[in-house]
């Protein structure tokens, strides 16, 4: 299975109905692919939208319709149109249910970095910072790592996006949940060997004996 | 999606002593239904926010008069003549707010602020045992978010997303409201199939509110 | 003339065209009587009205369109509905360019008492702080005394609406305007002796030798 | 009533080293004729303020490949090469504000708030030289209102009084900014006649509207 792919499928599964969902760009956004449409899930952007759908059919588009990465989308029924303070006052103000966002880093403390290579590129933080402050549950789906280089750390070296501790890590060779008392490896993806995860990653994972698989039905 | 409840569910959900917030002004987009509902229901010891308190028999006008508040904080009270007399025998706790205050306070709790920065009230009694905070050489009041058990609203219209679209000067505090109540309980004059109201017309989206009260079937 | 009416004729030559105005219960209700329609004033109210209009005939009223005390009212052409929050912040982000309001007491200092008196009656502030502190120019349209007490003090001893110096007092018998050196009385009304006015008058009034008359022209 | 101006009328209003809010979220609800009009007039000196800075030739790009910006606030600047390299090279100052606080410093600004109490940011480098706030023991960053000489806006409808309407998303930040500009010129797509756009659509009263943009006759 692509990677990409096996990520949004296990990050799905965490998704609640009748939830309230804002996916970051990337990968996050390839979770609404693998969701049932009758759970009633409201996926939110930034820009303003409430009940985002999929891409409408060429010649179907609106330069008034799109996402929080300018692209264009659709409405499902019941979507609604908010202003930026408003859409800010859902994340902020804790109504939004999950955000699903990448990351440059994550560290053990489960503190985050996505928004700064100081010296070297410097997009901006745009909404994360307020997303992974507001959202109830913050998971982050990301590759295991960058050109080698782990992007899960002892600690991250880039400026944190936010001092709350992210509830969940899905990557295409584990799943994550960083704890009180560390990080802990929960889930393997299917046919991974522990030892690979843990030689691919830099921080510390505490796991039992006994790992288990990533359970992607179909 | 939610589901529509009844008035009775609806006020078997809020227990004596809950903080309820009312919307409305004087009288206009009150959930009128809900508040007689309580007020027969002989709910106790309530602490309601509300913007005013009208008059005797509107708005929130029945909740005094079956003396189901304890605690009022409000921006006006000065037309409700039970509401005065409970408040001159010591029946009725007050805490009157700026009117511009009482509403971003209550926003500020909805949007996840941690308090707001206002001119209004400095150097007056409102000011009493409030922390100043100056910006840039000007002084301004700290006044702290305000949020409730229960927000009770009124709307034109509702879908069963629960999205909200309000009518002219009936809409004041509903919107507000909506984004502070823990549950968020609206009272619609009528609902209508999911997509009916279109995206730009919904001022509450769905999302916000928690139950829906069905007065017809 | 009606007392009321020469203080609402005497204020409405106060408001410029074009301008946003907030009209307190009472006495400042009466002001847009006397305004030129074609002046394309906009009459705003706390309740979250922008352009209201007169009170319409019986039988087309609507329980959804109020002034802030609950009065039916119509909208002119080119009003607008805005939420609470948002007409508060006309108000006090100095978008509003005159209130007028009634007031208890006015001293020299040209501070106000308009919302409670202790021990007798507690009606609460409603939007008055606000409307003080946040509109371009405060009017206080009053009459001079009430019951043959003193309304215009040597300072004011009920709870202060704001610190904020009113711009204009307009009473039946004058109207006065707080400056740094004191309260200046620049205008009698017609046919009104300057000694009646220096009598009724608690607060020490600033004036020349000759004061105007107001002129309320037709 | 407002009159309408024209775009090169609009273009004279704005003197080199203005401080410029223009809306629109990556090129979406921009008013794009004026954001040309300044480019190709070569203002000079602009601070803008802007939610991001779209692509290079989308919302503000050509602002910046026109040279005319000196200070950026914004929240995303990613996508955009043109500034990307500007910041490198020091022709650009920047400032970076989390997107939440950036609204809400201007709506701050436009409502009168001192500024906002906000959890965004406690702990990172945008706390750093700011004050923090406590209330009720939680942590607050102390964000100062954000205003400006101009907000240029985009807007679906507009009528002769100025009243706005928008449209799906691209309202975005046009109404938050046509609160705090000192003075708010709007390019709609549509001037309508007076009392076509109902009260209860309306997002944007007149009375915040200084100048309207007729591009057509």
């Amino acid at each position: 299975m692509d990677p990409k792919i096996l990520i949004a499928r296990r990050v799905a599964q965490e998704i609640e109905p009748r939830s309230l969902v804002n996916l970051g760009i990337g990968i996050p956004t390839l979770v609404s692919d693998y969701l049932d449409e009758g759970m009633g899930v409201f996926f939110q952007a930034e820009n303003g939208a409430v009940g985002m759908g999929h891409r409408p059919p060429e010649g179907m588009t609106d330069r008034h319709l799109t996402d929080a990465g300018g692209r264009f989308v659709s409405f499902v029924p019941g979507a609604s149109t908010i202003d930026s303070a408003f859409s800010f006052g859902l994340i902020r103000g804790g109504h939004l249910d999950l955000t699903v966002l990448g990351a440059l880093q994550v560290d053990e403390k489960g503190h985050l970095a996505n928004w700064m290579i100081p010296g070297h590129y410097t997009p901006g933080m745009g909404g994360a910072m307020d997303l992974v402050t507001g959202a109830k549950k913050v998971i982050i789906a990301m590759q295991h790592s960058a050109k080698g280089k782990a992007k899960i750390v002892r600690e991250c070296t880039l400026p944190l996006t936010s001092q709350r501790r992210v509830d969940l890590i899905v990557t295409e060779l584990a799943v994550m949940k960083p704890e009180d008392d560390g990080l802990h490896l929960i889930e393997r993806a299917p046919n991974v060997p522990l030892e690979v995860i843990l030689e691919m990653t830099e921080a510390k994972l505490i796991h039992g004996s006994d790992v288990p698989e990533m359970q992607l039905d179909c | 999606m939610h589901l529509a409840i009844s008035i009775d569910e609806a006020v078997g959900l809020i227990p004596d002593g809950a903080t309820v917030m009312l919307s409305g002004f004087m009288g206009v987009g009150v959930p009128d239904g809900i508040v007689h509902a309580l007020a027969d229901a002989g709910k106790k010891n309530l602490t309601l926010i509300s913007n005013d308190t009208a008059r005797d028999t509107t708005g929130p006008g029945p909740l005094f008069a079956a003396h189901c508040v304890r605690k009022l904080i409000c921006s006006h009270m000065g037309l409700n003549t039970i509401v005065q007399a409970q408040f001159a025998s010591g029946e009725l706790e007050v805490e009157l707010v700026p009117q511009g205050t009482l509403v971003e306070r209550i926003r500020a709790a909805g949007v996840g602020l941690g308090g707001i920065l206002t001119p209004t009230g400095v150097g007056t009694k409102v000011a009493e045992g409030k922390e100043i905070v100056e910006v840039d050489g000007k002084s301004f009041l700290l006044e702290k978010p305000l949020t409730a058990d229960f927000a009770l609203i009124a709307a034109r219209s509702c879908d069963y997303v629960g999205n909200l679209a309000y009518m002219l000067t009936a809409t004041n505090f509903n919107p507000i409201m909506a984004l502070a109540g823990k549950t968020v309980i609206c009272e619609p004059e009528e609902i209508v199939p999911v997509g009916m109201i279109p995206p730009d017309l919904v001022k509450t989206p769905g999302v916000l509110v928690d139950h829906v009260i069905k007065t017809s079937a």
